[in-house]
C-alpha cells in the first residue's frame, strides 16, 4: 500500500495509463503547469496547456477521441462545463447513437467540485445529475484515494465519454492506494459499512459524512449500512436495492441541489422497485435550492452535516411508520 | 498552379454538381407532396462542394453540417444511403437514427457531422488534432456557414488551430444566409475572412459559384496545410438559392437580389464555360436523373429500422 | 373564446405584454423574419434578429433584464441550450444571490422541444430538468393553447428568469383561449381530468397521453386523475400529494430521458411525503436512455404512448400491492 | 486631447493606485497568515484600473471580474466592504455571499461581477443593450482578460455591440497571463487588439503602466462611443506581477520577464513622472496605510451573515 494524495492518485492513474497507450493524452488550462511530472514525462505534445476556452477543449478531445485518441480533459471547476454542454452532451453523448453507431468517444472529463473552499457559486456546483440525466455519458464522483486512482483508471480505458468529479475539499486528502495495477470497474457501489436497520446511501465527500453519522447512530444502538455509489451512471441498481430490501429504511445523502438531483433518482427507483420492502419514508438530504455561498458558515450550513443525516436517519424509526400507513390506508 | 483544370475533370464536377441538384430537387419535390421530411439543400452553392472535394485526397477527412448532401456526394457517397437516412431507413448511412440533419459516412471520410450550428468547428479542431497526433499527414476539411461564423466557436476553433498547428482546411460557405436572416443583419463586414485573418492564418475568399476557382483555391490552401503544417480558411462567395429548409416559400427574400444570383447558377456557369453541346448535357443529365430516381426508389423500398434499434447505439 | 394556435396564442401574450410594458422586447435566430406582426407593430428594436449565437442572446438579455428590460429570446430548439448554459445557470440564476440580492432577471427563455417532428436528437432533447435541478430559475412546460399564453404572460411579468419550453409538435395545434386579459400563475397544476383510482402525473404533450390513457382506464372502471403540472419549477407539491393522497396509486409521465428527470423529483417526493398514502410503487413512463432518434417507427417507440400508461397504471391493481409488502415486510 | 493631465489630477490617480497596491498587499498577507482566503489581486496593473475608471462619469457603468479590486477601489468602493466580502462578513458588497470572486456593488455602478471568464463580455452586451433601449447615453466599460479574449463570447460580444451598436468600451487588460499559463502559449499574436479590429471597431492599444495614458485613451474611446454610438476597444498592455491567486510562488514565471516588468511598475513611473518630494510620497502612503488597516479592522470585526440569509436572494 502506498499512500497518496487524491490528486496525487488521480496523476498517478493517468501517467500509468499514458504508459500503457499512446493514444492517452491530457490537455486543459494550466494542465501542463500544474502536472509538471507528466509534461517531464510525456512532453508537450501529450501533455497540453490550452487557450482559456472550455468549448474547445471539449471539443477537440470529442473529436480526437472519435478517431482513436483517447483525451483526458481538466475542465477546473464544475460550473465552467456549462460552456461545453454542447460538446459533452450533444457530441459526445449523442454522436454514437446518431450516427448509428459509427464512432465511439472514450474520453474523461474532469471537474472539481463541492464545498469546502469558500469559493462561491461559479465555482462550487454539484452538476453530475445534469449528466447522469443525459443519455451517452457515464459519470463518475469517487471518494477514496485509491478509488480516485482505480476508477481514473477504468474510466481511460471505458470506450465511452465519462464525467470524472473530484469534491475539491478532498483533493489534497491522503489516502491508502494499492501497489501495482488497481482497476475499480465503473457502476459497482461499494459498501462502506455494514448495517442492518437504514441505509444511508451517498457519494463523494457526503459518504464521509454518512459514515459519521452512522458512528452517531451506532451509539444509539442502530446500525447503519452505508453505500459509496462511486459511479453514478451507471447506477448500481442492485447494490442500492440490496440494502433497501435488507434495511427498508433509506436515507440519500448528496451536496447537489434536491430537485432532479441524484437522489431523487435514487428515492425513485426505491419507490418503484422496493416499494414492498420499504418500512418508512425515503429521506433525502441534500443542500436547499439555492446557489453555494461563498461565507463559511453559510457554505457548512448548506453541505448535508453527519448531525442533520443520523437525526434523519433516527426519525425513521421514531414512530412505526408501517402502523402508520396501514391505520391511513385501510 | 495557374494552367488551366483540365476538361475532363472540370466535366467531372459539371456531373458532380448536376447530381447534387438533382438530388436535393427530388428531396425538395417529394417533400412538397408529403413524402419525405424537410431537409436542406444547397441549390446554388453545389461548386464549393464540389471544387473543394476534388482537390481533396483519399486520406483526407470532412466535416460537414445540416447542408451536407453535396459534400457527402461529391465525396461519392450513395444517394439511395442519403436518402434512406432522410426517409429514416434502417440503410440509411446512419441507420435512420440521424434523419437529413447530421449525415455523417465514416467509410467515406465525412465524419462526425452535426446540426449543432458551430460544432463542426469544434469537432474539426479534434480532429485535426488526431490527426496531428497521429501523424497522418492528412487535411481536415471542415465546412461550416456563415452563420457559424458567428458563433463563439469559430474563434474558439481557430485560434486553438493556429496554436497548435492543426491541418486544417476551413471552408466557410458564405451563403449570405443564415436560416431566415440575411447576413447583413448579424455583421458588421461582409466576409468571414476578415474575421479568420485576425488568426494569424492566410484568408481566401473566393468567388463560390465558380467551381474551378474554388478547385485551386482549395489546392492552394491544402498545398499551405501540407508544406507549413497550419491551418488555411478559404471562403466561398455564393448563395442559397431555395429556402433554408423545406418547405420554405422565400418570402423574406429580396427578389432582385435572388435573381442576381440565379444568373450565377455555378452550373450554368460551368456549362457556359465547358460549351458543351446541347446533346452531351442531355446524356449527363439523363445519366444524373436515372442514377437519382433509381437512388430514391431504392430508399423508398427499403425497410426501417427494427424497435430494438431504439436502444442500440448508445454506448460502445 | 378564441381559437388560436399555440404559436399564435404566444405571440399574444407576448404582444400583449409588450403594450403594457415598455421594457419588454424579444430576440433571438430569426425572431423579426417569422414574428412579423410583432416587428410591425413595436419596430426593430423591440423585435430583433440576432446573429446566430445563443450564449451571447443569453447573455444580452440577463445583462439587459438586470438593468430593468424584461426580455423575451427564443433559443429555437432546447439543444441549442446547451450554448447558453453559462448565462442561463451561472448568470441568471446565481447572480442575484452571489450579489446579495442586489439583482434581478426578469427574462423568458423559449426553446422547442420534444418528439413528432423527427428531427433527431440536436433538436430534440428535453433539458428541463437541467433548469428544475439549478437553483435561481423557474420552468414552465405547458399543454393548452389557453396556458401557453397565461404562462407566457406570468413568465414576463415574473422578476425571475423563466424557461419556457414549448413541444414542437403543437407549436400549429389549435385551442381555445379566453378573451381579454387571461393570466396562468407560476407554480400551479392543473387536474385535466378528476378520478380516484389512479393519479397520472405529466407535463407537455404527454398530458394527451395520459388523457387518452385515462379514457382506456375508464372503459375497463378504473378512473384516473389526470394532472398537468404545467410549472416545473416551482412545481406544485400540493398538488400532487393530494391526489396521490386520494388515490394511493401513481404513474409520471414525461418524455424526458428517466434518470434525473421531473418524474425521479416526482417519484422522490412521493416516496418521502405520501409514503403512509401509498397504495403501490410508482412508475415511471418516459423515453429509455437514449438520444432521440429521427425515424419515424423509432421516434414513436422513443415517447411514451397511452397504451403503455394504461398498462402501467393497470398493473397498480393486477395484484394487491400492499399485502405484497405486508406479506415480504413483516 | 493632447493637453497634459494636470497634475492634481495625476496626484489623485497616484493615491488611487497606492491605495489599491495597500489594498492588496494586505488582503495578501493576512491571506499568507491564514486570516483570509485566497483572493487575486492586480498587483502591477493598477494603471488600467485608475485610468480608465478616472475617465468614466458618474452614469457610466463597469462590469469586471475576478480581479475586481482594483476596478471597484478606483471607482471609490470602500475597502472595508471589499474585505468583509472577502471575508464572507454580512457587511461585505454581497452580503459575504460571493466571497472574493465576484463582487458587484450596483451603488457604484459596479454591475453583474461575474467569475466566469468570458461571462463580463457576455453581460456586459445586455447591460449595452439596457442602455441603448432606455436611451442612457452613458458608456459601460467592461474589463477582462488576455485569457477571457480566448473564450467565444470575446468574439460573440464584439460582433453584437458592433451589429447593434451597443456602447461598450471594452478593456482588455493584457497582462501576459491567463492563470498558470501565459498568454503566448495561447494565442499566435500578442495584442488582443488585433482581435477586436476584425470586428470593425476602433481597437487601440496602450501602454498600461502609464496610467496617464491609459487615461487619454480611455477618453478618446469614450468620445468616440459618445459621438458615433459603437464601441470601441481599448488593451492596456500591462503585467500581473503577484500570482494568479493567493498563495501562488509563481514557479512557472520567468524571472528575467518578471523582473523587466516590476522595472516597469506603474506606481514608480507615476512617483517618478510626478516627481513628488519623498516627504509627499510618505504622507500619502501613511494616510493609505491607515486607511486599509482602518478597513480591514472594520471587516474582521463584521459579523457574519446570519444562517437565515442561506436560503434568502435566491428569488426576486
Ligand atoms: C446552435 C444552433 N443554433 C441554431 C440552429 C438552427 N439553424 C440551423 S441552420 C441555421 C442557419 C445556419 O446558417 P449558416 O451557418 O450560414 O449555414 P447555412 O444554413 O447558410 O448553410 C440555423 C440558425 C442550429 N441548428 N444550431
Ligand atoms: C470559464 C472559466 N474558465 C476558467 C476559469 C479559471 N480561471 C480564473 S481566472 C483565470 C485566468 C484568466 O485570465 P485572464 O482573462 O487573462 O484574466 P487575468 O486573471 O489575467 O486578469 C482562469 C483560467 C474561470 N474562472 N472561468
Ligand atoms: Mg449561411
Ligand atoms: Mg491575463
Amino acid at each position: 500500500m502506498q499512500c497518496l494524495t487524491i490528486n496525487d492518485a488521480i496523476g498517478q492513474a493517468i501517467a500509468e495509463e499514458m504508459r500503457r497507450d499512446s493514444n492517452v493524452m491530457m490537455f486543459g488550462e494550466g494542465v501542463a503547469t500544474k502536472r509538471v511530472d507528466l509534461l517531464n514525462e510525456f512532453g508537450g505534445r501529450r501533455i497540453r496547456n490550452t487557450p482559456l476556452a472550455e468549448g474547445i477543449i471539449a471539443g477537440a478531445a470529442v473529436g480526437a477521441s472519435a478517431m482513436g485518441m483517447r483525451p483526458v480533459i481538466d475542465l477546473l471547476f464544475a460550473p465552467f462545463m456549462t460552456l461545453a454542454m454542447d460538446e459533452l452532451v450533444n457530441s459526445a453523448g449523442k454522436l454514437r447513437y446518431m450516427s448509428g453507431g459509427q464512432f465511439k468517444f472514450p474520453l474523461v472529463a474532469m471537474a472539481m467540485t463541492g464545498t469546502g473552499w469558500t469559493v462561491g457559486a461559479q465555482h462550487n456546483h454539484n452538476l453530475e445529475a445534469w449528466f447522469v440525466h443525459s443519455p451517452g455519458l457515464k459519470v463518475v464522483m469517487p471518494s477514496t484515494a485509491a478509488d480516485f486512482k482505480g476508477l481514473m483508471k477504468s474510466a481511460i480505458r471505458d470506450d465511452n465519454p465519462v464525467l470524472f468529479f473530484v469534491e475539491m475539499a478532498m483533493t489534497f486528502d491522503s489516502g491508502e492506494v494499492p501497489d501495482g495495477e488497481h482497476l475499480v470497474p465503473l457502476g459497482k457501489a461499494a459498501v462502506r459499512r455494514a448495517g442492518s436497520d437504514v441505509t444511508l446511501i451517498s457519494y463523494g465527500k457526503s459518504v464521509r459524512a454518512c459514515e459519521a453519522a452512522a458512528s452517531q447512530l451506532a451509539e444509539k444502538g442502530v446500525f447503519a449500512e452505508v453505500i459509496d455509489l462511486r459511479s453514478l451512471k451507471p447506477l448500481d441498481e442492485a447494490a442500492i436495492l440490496a440494502s433497501a430490501k435488507k434495511t427498508g429504511r433509506v436515507v440519500v445523502v448528496h451536496e447537489a441541489n434536491r430537485m432532479c438531483g441524484v437522489g431523487a433518482e435514487i428515492a425513485a427507483i426505491l419507490a418503484e422497485k422496493a416499494f414492498v420492502a420499504l418500512k418508512a419514508p425515503v429521506l433525502r438530504i441534500t443542500s436547499p435550492d439555492v446557489p453555494a455561498p461563498s461565507s463559511y458558515p453559510l457554505e457548512l450550513a448548506f453541505a448535508p452535516q453527519a448531525d442533520a443525516i443520523a437525526t434523519a436517519a433516527a426519525s425513521l424509526f421514531e414512530s412505526d411508520q408501517k402502523a402508520v400507513r396501514e391505520i391511513q390506508s385501510s | 498552379m495557374t494552367e488551366a483544370v483540365e476538361p475532363g475533370a472540370l466535366r467531372g464536377m459539371l456531373e458532380n454538381m448536376l447530381t447534387i441538384r438533382a438530388y436535393e430537387e427530388k428531396a425538395a419535390a417529394m417533400q412538397a407532396v408529403g413524402q419525405a421530411a424537410g431537409t436542406c439543400t444547397s441549390v446554388g452553392q453545389e461548386a464549393a462542394a464540389v471544387g473543394v472535394v476534388a482537390a481533396l485526397g483519399a486520406e483526407d477527412l470532412i466535416l460537414t453540417n445540416h447542408r451536407s448532401a453535396g459534400h457527402l456526394l461529391a465525396r461519392g457517397a450513395d444517394p439511395a444511403r442519403i436518402y434512406a437516412e432522410v426517409l429514416g431507413k434502417a440503410t440509411g448511412y446512419c441507420k435512420g437514427k440521424s434523419g437529413s440533419l447530421h449525415v455523417s459516412a465514416k467509410e467515406l471520410g465525412v465524419v462526425l457531422t452535426s446540426t449543432i450550428v458551430g460544432a463542426e468547428l469544434s469537432l474539426a479542431a479534434g480532429v485535426g488534432l488526431a490527426s496531428s497526433m497521429q501523424g497522418r499527414n492528412n487535411v481536415v476539411a471542415c465546412f461550416f456557414g456563415d452563420g457559424a461564423a458567428s458563433e463563439g466557436s469559430f474563434h474558439e476553433s481557430l485560434n486553438l488551430a493556429a496554436v497548435w498547428k492543426l491541418p486544417i482546411l476551413y471552408v466557410c460557405e458564405n451563403n449570405q444566409w443564415q436560416a431566415f436572416v440575411h447576413r447583413r443583419e448579424t455583421m458588421p463586414m461582409d466576409h468571414i475572412s476578415d474575421w479568420a485573418a485576425s488568426h494569424g492564418m492566410p484568408a481566401a475568399s473566393v468567388d463560390g459559384n465558380d467551381v474551378e476557382a474554388v478547385y485551386r483555391a482549395a489546392q492552394a490552401g491544402i498545398a499551405h496545410i501540407k508544406t507549413t503544417g497550419q491551418p488555411y480558411f478559404l471562403e466561398t462567395w455564393t448563395y442559397r438559392t431555395r429556402g433554408h429548409y423545406e418547405p420554405d416559400d422565400q418570402g423574406y427574400v429580396d427578389p432582385d437580389e435572388l435573381a442576381a444570383w440565379r444568373a450565377q447558377d455555378p452550373i450554368d456557369r460551368l456549362q457556359r464555360k465547358l460549351d458543351l453541346d446541347a446533346v452531351e448535357i442531355q446524356v449527363i443529365q439523363k445519366r444524373v436523373a436515372q442514377r437519382i430516381e433509381k437512388a430514391w426508389n431504392e430508399a423508398i423500398a427499403a425497410p426501417y429500422p427494427a424497435l430494438a434499434d431504439l436502444t442500440s447505439d448508445v454506448y460502445a
